[in-house]
């Protein structure tokens, strides 16, 4: 499933680069995370906590932040099993200054895979974007908090 | 495993009772514990109506409901059709009108169709063809099911 | 396709309800008509360990008239508003948007409540409760609240209800006369979820010209979507063919539709205009001449 | 066979077998309760192609009510892989072993006290997979540099032929014109409302095995179980209920599920059931093969079709199991049509894709292959400015010409295709309904108006599986051939008659034409035969083609039939005779009793002919046997090995379908509304007319499902998107059409009756009448319909290209 977007930020890019870049910020950004843990140098492994609707499930993954190039882009990969079944992706993402807001936009594939995808893939599309929302709105506040 | 309840209900007019985990469907109440194996589960997610029985009377997905809902209830499946040895004329119609052919929906098609007929007594054809869409049958091409209750119709308004 | 286990409790009273969601926290859901709960749980892509059934609450299960409003507990059972006589007199739209739920072994056991809280952007009932601008009463540990249709659907599957909340009640206007409405659904196969639907409304009180116009679509984003632009269109304005079509197509580029199998975002764009457009139609031929 | 007065063949009998079925007391798969019987669940791949690192069962093990659990690892040291008759077979175990290479496969198996608890333990099992590169698409599966699916084999193609009857080259060379299409054919399935179903039972003191399961017959499949699990077929016996849920051709894609439970009965030295959900059902059990076909017509200006030129790619999924390359092979007698085409160039490959099994599917092989084959005939019609119901009769086989040996060896029995191609085009007043449309045109109305004529082969000869290797790999082996039936039937000491068949029927109502013919052949009622359709392989005959597919009752099954009641008639002649010391050759047997030709007085009951057979065996004819019964394994003579050309009689009788289908697409949503719908058939003669429009209208809506609404659907992961009900789209009583159906009876020539199948008709002749309706419908549009299904959405996007495109 392709998936493309943009989000504007309030902030200047630096600081958007930062908080994307801050373990503790992604944890907090990250819908339902729990814990996220670096292995090694922008390689993490993430707990998620996700309910919508009756189906909550925990799900264990890795997330990796590769190929880097600050401020301006990097490529954010990430997969995580449940059982309900597992989800795997990777988005490109590019953050361009506009004044004083930085505009995300992102461009990827997200697999979904299991369970989630026999018998719900009437909803999937609409609720990956959801929590892709929950995340830019989740750094939002965190941007605006750290003002 | 969570314990188990006692619940009690009446089927077919007959009072019964049993021993059940919270988590145990209706349809696998019914054909397990009471051995009332005409009810067939055919897909456990509410779209085949293969297990559709009455509850209270009214139609519902016996694959969507917990046994111990039906505590206190009064159930009637496809056993209850017959009285005294003799079929209903709703099954007579659908052996008449060839309106099945491996009967594996049919409790299901049965069921919805002495809903239909107990509701409304002089349906249309199509009001027939709308009952009948919630009970999926791969053998029939349905022709002959509608076939079948229309003239069951036209029967039990005689009686 | 059989469930994992959970503990069972079946209270009486909302209260006992609300204490037991308490208790237990997030693990617990409430069951009410279970059409959309027990089939996820069958597939065990949803798992509660604790379920609340208020099946056994007496109180939640009625259908009466307060004024202008229908007030209809949150355990009514979907077929019962279907073919209740006073909703069908000052409420048509409400029975016919039911009909189209599933089959009829369905809407039996479902609850008005149930598909309310369940929140699917393609259900009906969120739709037509969207498009009458119906409240919805919840109950919590803190007390009672009411929730407009606007603040009560939030996203996918999500209500404003709190987990430790129950939808006890709701309340829609009732039909003012001169009045057109119109509920259309198109799917692939009769009794599915609709790709598209739009319920609209046309009041047109004692005038010429149409004093309010309502219009919702579900299966075309997050939420059923009130289309508030195509609805500014029509208010005030005398109804016709031209305006119609063009109300049809302000209202598809309100949408924010997602492509499944069955149906591509721009297929739904165009499935939101034309089936707008055919309801607007249908609800102006209901009024026209009436007045 | 002599004629004999019919007074219950060709009536429409109330079917016997609806007594229990109505009043809920049928005997399906999931009604068998045995002692100590416990319950499987079975552990699922998410993924759609990756290693198997590790397993790990042991929380599992500790979940209650756990008896035993089953891995890949244990499976492959407990059983082969199933052999298949291509000469590049994967290693096809009943378990995933080392790697997973379709969503859904199986990849452990739990036993325990019952479904729920089995259910718990699944989820407590750990398995770790390396995901891999997923291949999807049939023709991007035998690109270089594709995912390979198995290592043993280095490509994924599985099969790959070529073949050449008479001389296409030539036929190009004189033709005015050549045509060309390319035609997809979906993945759609069966669905039966009954899913799968085992029971298997071990007994580790004698090392013997019974297993229970709702399968459409012995037929191959008993022994490739028992190969699989090396075991003599005869110690594993085989037992299918009276009633199946409906089968359609999936059915005979269970034996896998057969071998694995079976190996679940033996780990826990018991008896275990297993009975599939929905969600395995549309996951992994089996679905019609899909295929890619590129197709071409060398034709004269006149339309008359010189050859076709023909190469289609199979997609087999993860891996391959008989009765593939079943799918590429079925329709080699008929591959040319009701047409006199004599050329054919062919080229077939069966192709793995990471994606669910198949299986026969109803129509199995001919749809795919009318699908392009008729629908390429519309595109010469369109081409030559030529009416497609004209072309058709141009090219037709003549009344006069049967039997009609085809360029690929088959030998069509009997027919009148212009005049049953006539009466369909009449029932919708074909030449007045062109009016209409060209009105409806102007008015900008899409209107289109489909025909079809196939000839539907029922009786498969089992020989045609056998071309998938070459004359060079058959001369290696036995050669196959047979398409033989079995049937026992007896008459006990007090006179009444039972028939014992493994017909095992799955809503056919074998029961009550077996007892309409064979009332007919002792001259008695047939509320006086009873029928077992209960198939046991210890106590049935039966052979290697017996059983309820390639619609082969109505021709193969009732031959076998009349021909055991006439062993047991004339039989009851000769004691008669000598009884009445009477000639037997003067000795008639009507309305239950057996007299002296032109004497009636001078006769003896058939219950008193069966009482001396069995209760006064001394007073029998010197030499004779006691008792009283007669037994045959039918098989058609006209069912050969193949030649050294590939040609080959693939079935046995051929009967014919035309369709005649007239639609209107709305042009908003792409959704097709029917006006006007004949469908006319010829399927010999009928035993049953209640039950043939049963079965005619059966598959037309089945059809109807593959062609408007169902597809098993997969994302680019080899994720399958429709793994339920509510997105698998089978049609609901409100999406079926008014049809009228029409019949001619030309009788086989070949069938004790005259009859031929006929089950499976509509599934070869409607997918592709509809489309060519609705490719006609938007004909003014410029557009092409080359693929299914044809949702709404699809030809909403073909109308808004062909808007662009102007």
């Amino acid at each position: 499933m392709k998936i493309e977007g943009t989000y504007t930020f309030s902030a200047p890019q630096a600081r958007v680069w930062e908080v994307l870049n801050t373990p503790k910020h992604l944890q907090e950004a990250l819908p339902g995370c729990e814990k996220l843990e670096e292995r090694e140098p922008g390689k993490f492994d993430v707990y998620l906590k996700i309910g919508i609707a009756a189906v909550k499930g925990s799900y264990k993954g890795k997330m990796e932040i590769a190929d880097a190039e600050p401020p301006h882009r990097t490529r954010l990969i990430g997969e995580g099993k449940g059982l309900p079944g597992f989800v795997k992706g990777e988005a490109l993402i590019q953050l361009t200054p506009q004044d004083q807001n930085t505009l995300i936009s992102y461009q990827g594939d997200v697999q979904v895979g299991g369970l989630l995808a026999g018998v719900g893939q009437r909803m999937i599309g609409g609720v990956a974007k959801m929590l892709l929302e929950h995340f830019f709105k989740n750094m939002e506040k965190i941007l605006k908090l750290a003002g | 495993m969570a314990e188990r309840r006692r619940i009690r209900m009446k089927v077919n007019g007959r009072e019964v009772q049993g021993e059940v985990e919270p988590r145990k469907h209706l349809v696998d109440f019914l054909r397990e514990d009471l051995g009332l194996i005409g009810t067939h589960v055919g897909c456990e997610h509410g779209i085949c109506g293969s297990c559709t029985v009455l509850l209270n009377g009214e139609p519902v997905r016996s694959c969507l409901m917990f046994a111990i809902q039906a505590d206190g209830a009064e159930i009637m499946t496809v056993e209850g059709l017959a009285q005294d040895g003799k079929l209903h004329p709703l099954q007579e119609a659908f052996q008449e009108h060839h309106g099945l052919q491996c009967g594996f929906c049919t409790p299901g098609q049965l069921m919805t169709a002495f809903h239909l007929l107990k509701e409304n007594r002089n349906p249309t054809e199509e009001e027939v063809r709308l009952a009948m869409s919630g009970v999926l049958c791969r053998c029939t091409g349905y022709k002959q099911v509608i076939d079948s209750v229309m003239a069951a119709a036209a029967k039990m308004k005689g009686k | 396709m059989k469930p994992s286990a959970f503990e069972y409790f079946t209270p009486a009273t909302v209260t006992e309800a609300i204490g037991l969601l308490e208790r237990y926290g997030e693990e617990a859901k409430v069951l009410a008509g279970g059409q959309s709960l027990i089939p996820m749980m069958n597939f065990r892509v949803a798992r509660p360990k604790v379920l609340v059934d208020i099946n056994q609450v007496k109180d939640l299960d009625y259908i009466r008239e307060e004024k202008d409003e229908l007030v209809i507990g949150g355990l009514t059972r979907e077929r019962a508003v279907e073919v209740s006589p006073l909703v069908q007199k000052k409420c048509p739209i409400l029975s016919e948007a039911i009909s189209y739920i599933g089959h009829l072994p369905i809407r039996t056991r479902g609850t008005m409540g149930g598909s309310l809280v369940h929140a699917d952007p393609t259900a009906e009932i969120p739709v037509v409760v969207s498009a009458l601008e119906g409240k919805m009463k919840v109950a919590g540990p803190s007390g009672e609240r009411l929730l407009g249709a606007d603040e009560f659907f939030v996203t996918y599957l999500t209500s404003a209800l709190d987990p430790l909340e129950i939808l006890v009640e709701v309340r829609i206007p009732t039909l003012p006369p001169n009045t057109g409405w119109s509920f259309m659904e198109f799917n692939r196969r009769y009794g599915d979820f609709g790709i598209v639907s739009v319920a609209a409304l046309l009041f047109m009180g004692d005038k010429e010209r149409c004093q309010k116009a309502s219009l919702a679509l579900g299966g075309v984003g997050p939420t059923p979507l009130r289309t508030r632009k195509a609805e500014k269109l029509l208010a005030g304005q005398v109804i016709t063919d031209a305006l119609i079509a063009k109300a049809g197509i302000q209202a598809s580029q309100e949408t924010e539709p997602e492509s499944d199998y069955h149906a591509s975002a721009e297929y739904r764009r165009n499935l939101a205009r034309v089936f707008t457009q055919r309801s607007l139609t249908e609800a102006w031929n209901k009024v026209k001449g009436g007045k | 066979m002599p004629e004999i007065p019919r007074k219950w063949v060709g009536k429409s009998m109330k079917r016997k077998e609806d007594l229990r079925l109505l009043a809920g007391r049928g005997n399906f798969m999931d009604d068998i309760r045995l002692p100590n019987m416990k319950q499987a669940a079975i552990l699922r791949s998410p993924y759609a192609h990756a290693w198997i690192k590790g397993i790990d069962i042991s929380k599992a093990l500790e979940s209650p009510g756990v008896l035993g659990i089953l891995t890949g690892a244990e499976v492959a040291k407990m059983s082969q892989p199933f052999p298949v008759g291509v000469s590049a077979p994967p290693k096809y175990y009943c378990c995933a072993v080392d790697k997973v290479r379709f969503v859904g496969e199986p990849v452990a198996v739990v036993v325990a006290d019952n479904r729920y608890l089995a259910e718990d333990a699944l989820d407590l099992i750990e398995v770790e997979y390396d995901p891999l590169p997923v291949v999807v698409d049939i023709e991007e599966a035998i690109k270089p540099g594709a995912p390979i699916l198995h290592e043993n084999i280095g490509s994924n193609i599985y099969n790959h032929r070529f073949f050449k009857y008479g001389d296409m080259e030539k036929a190009c060379r004189e033709a005015d014109l050549v045509v060309k299409g390319k035609f997809k054919f979906p993945k759609y399935g069966s669905t039966p409302i009954e899913t799968y179903g085992v029971i298997a039972s071990y007994n580790p003191f004698s090392d013997e095995y019974v297993v229970y399961n709702n399968y459409q017959g012995p037929f191959v499949n008993h022994s490739l179980v028992a190969i699989a699990l090396g075991i003599p077929e005869n110690k594993m016996r085989w037992i299918v209920p009276a009633d199946i849920g409906g089968g359609f051709g999936t059915k005979t894609g269970m034996y896998p599920y057969v071998a694995l439970i079976t190996l679940g009965a033996k780990k826990i030295g018991g008896t275990v059931k297993w009975i599939e959900d929905r969600r395995e059902h549309l996951l992994a059990s089996a679905t019609g093969t899909d295929r890619v076909t590129y197709m071409e017509a060398a034709v004269k200006k006149d339309g008359t079709i010189l050859g076709l030129k023909d190469k289609a790619i199979d997609n087999t999924g993860g891996y391959i199991r008989p009765p593939e390359p079943g799918c590429a092979y079925r329709s080699t007698g008929n591959h040319t049509g009701a047409y006199q085409i004599r050329n054919l160039d062919r080229e077939v490959l069966v192709v793995g894709t990471n994606k669910c099994l198949t299986a026969p599917n109803r129509g199995y092989g001919c749809q795919e292959l009318y699908f392009s084959l008729e629908r390429l005939v519309d595109m010469v019609a369109a081409q030559l400015g030529m009416d497609p119901a004209e072309i058709r009769f141009k090219n037709f086989i003549q009344a006069n010409q049967f039997p009609y040996t085809t360029a690929t060896g088959g030998v069509y029995d009997a027919g009148d295709y212009p005049k049953a191609f006539q009466m369909a085009l009449d029932m919708i007043d074909y030449k007045k309904i062109r009016e209409e449309q060209k009105k409806a045109r102007a008015e900008g109305r899409l209107m289109g108006i489909g025909l079809s004529s196939v000839v539907d082969p029922s009786v498969t000869n089992i020989a045609y599986v056998t071309i998938g290797k070459t004359v060079e790999e058959r001369r290696q082996e036995r050669p196959k051939s047979g398409s033989g039936e079995s049937a026992v039937v007896k008459v006990d000491p007090l006179g009444g008659v039972h028939v014992m068949v493994c017909t095992n029927p799955q809503g056919q109502g074998h029961e009550t034409v077996i007892s309409q013919i064979v009332a007919d052949e002792f001259g008695i009622d047939p509320k006086d035969v009873t029928v077992s359709n209960v198939v046991d392989t210890h106590d049935r005959l039966y052979s290697i083609t017996t059983g309820s597919f390639s619609s082969r009752f109505a021709s193969q099954g009732t031959t076998a039939v009349v021909r055991a009641a006439r062993q047991v008639k004339e039989k009851m002649l000769k004691i008669a005779a000598h009884m009445l010391e009477a000639n037997v050759e003067d000795m008639v047997l009507q309305e239950g009793k057996v007299f002296v030709k032109g004497s009636p007085e001078k006769s003896i009951r058939l219950r008193h002919v069966a009482g001396v057979a069995h209760w006064d065996q001394s007073a029998l004819p010197e030499g004779m046997d006691a008792g009283l019964f007669g037994a045959s394994l039918y098989s058609m003579p006209t069912s050969q090995p193949p030649d050294e050309l590939d040609r080959v009689n693939s079935s046995n009788t051929y009967g014919f379908v035309a369709e005649a289908i007239v639609v209107e697409v709305e042009p908003e949503t792409g959704q097709v509304k029917f006006l006007k719908w004949a469908s006319v058939h010829d399927a010999g003669t009928i035993i049953n007319p209640m039950i043939v429009e049963g079965q005619v209208m059966g598959s037309l809506v089945h059809a109807l499902g593959g062609t408007l609404y169902e597809e098993f659907a997969y994302d680019e992961n080899g994720q399958c998107l429709t793994a339920s009900f509510q997105d698998y789209l089978v049609p609901t009583a409100m999406e079926v059409p008014k049809v009228e159906i029409g019949h001619l009876e030309t009788p086989s020539p070949l069938t004790a009756l005259g009859s031929k199948g006929t089950g499976e008709a509509c599934s070869m002749s409607v997918p592709v009448a509809i489309g060519n309706a609705i490719a006609d419908a938007l004909a003014p549009l410029g557009v092409a319909i080359d693929e299914l299904p044809l949702g709404p959405n699809k030809i909403w996007d073909l109308i808004q290209k062909s808007k662009k495109k102007k």
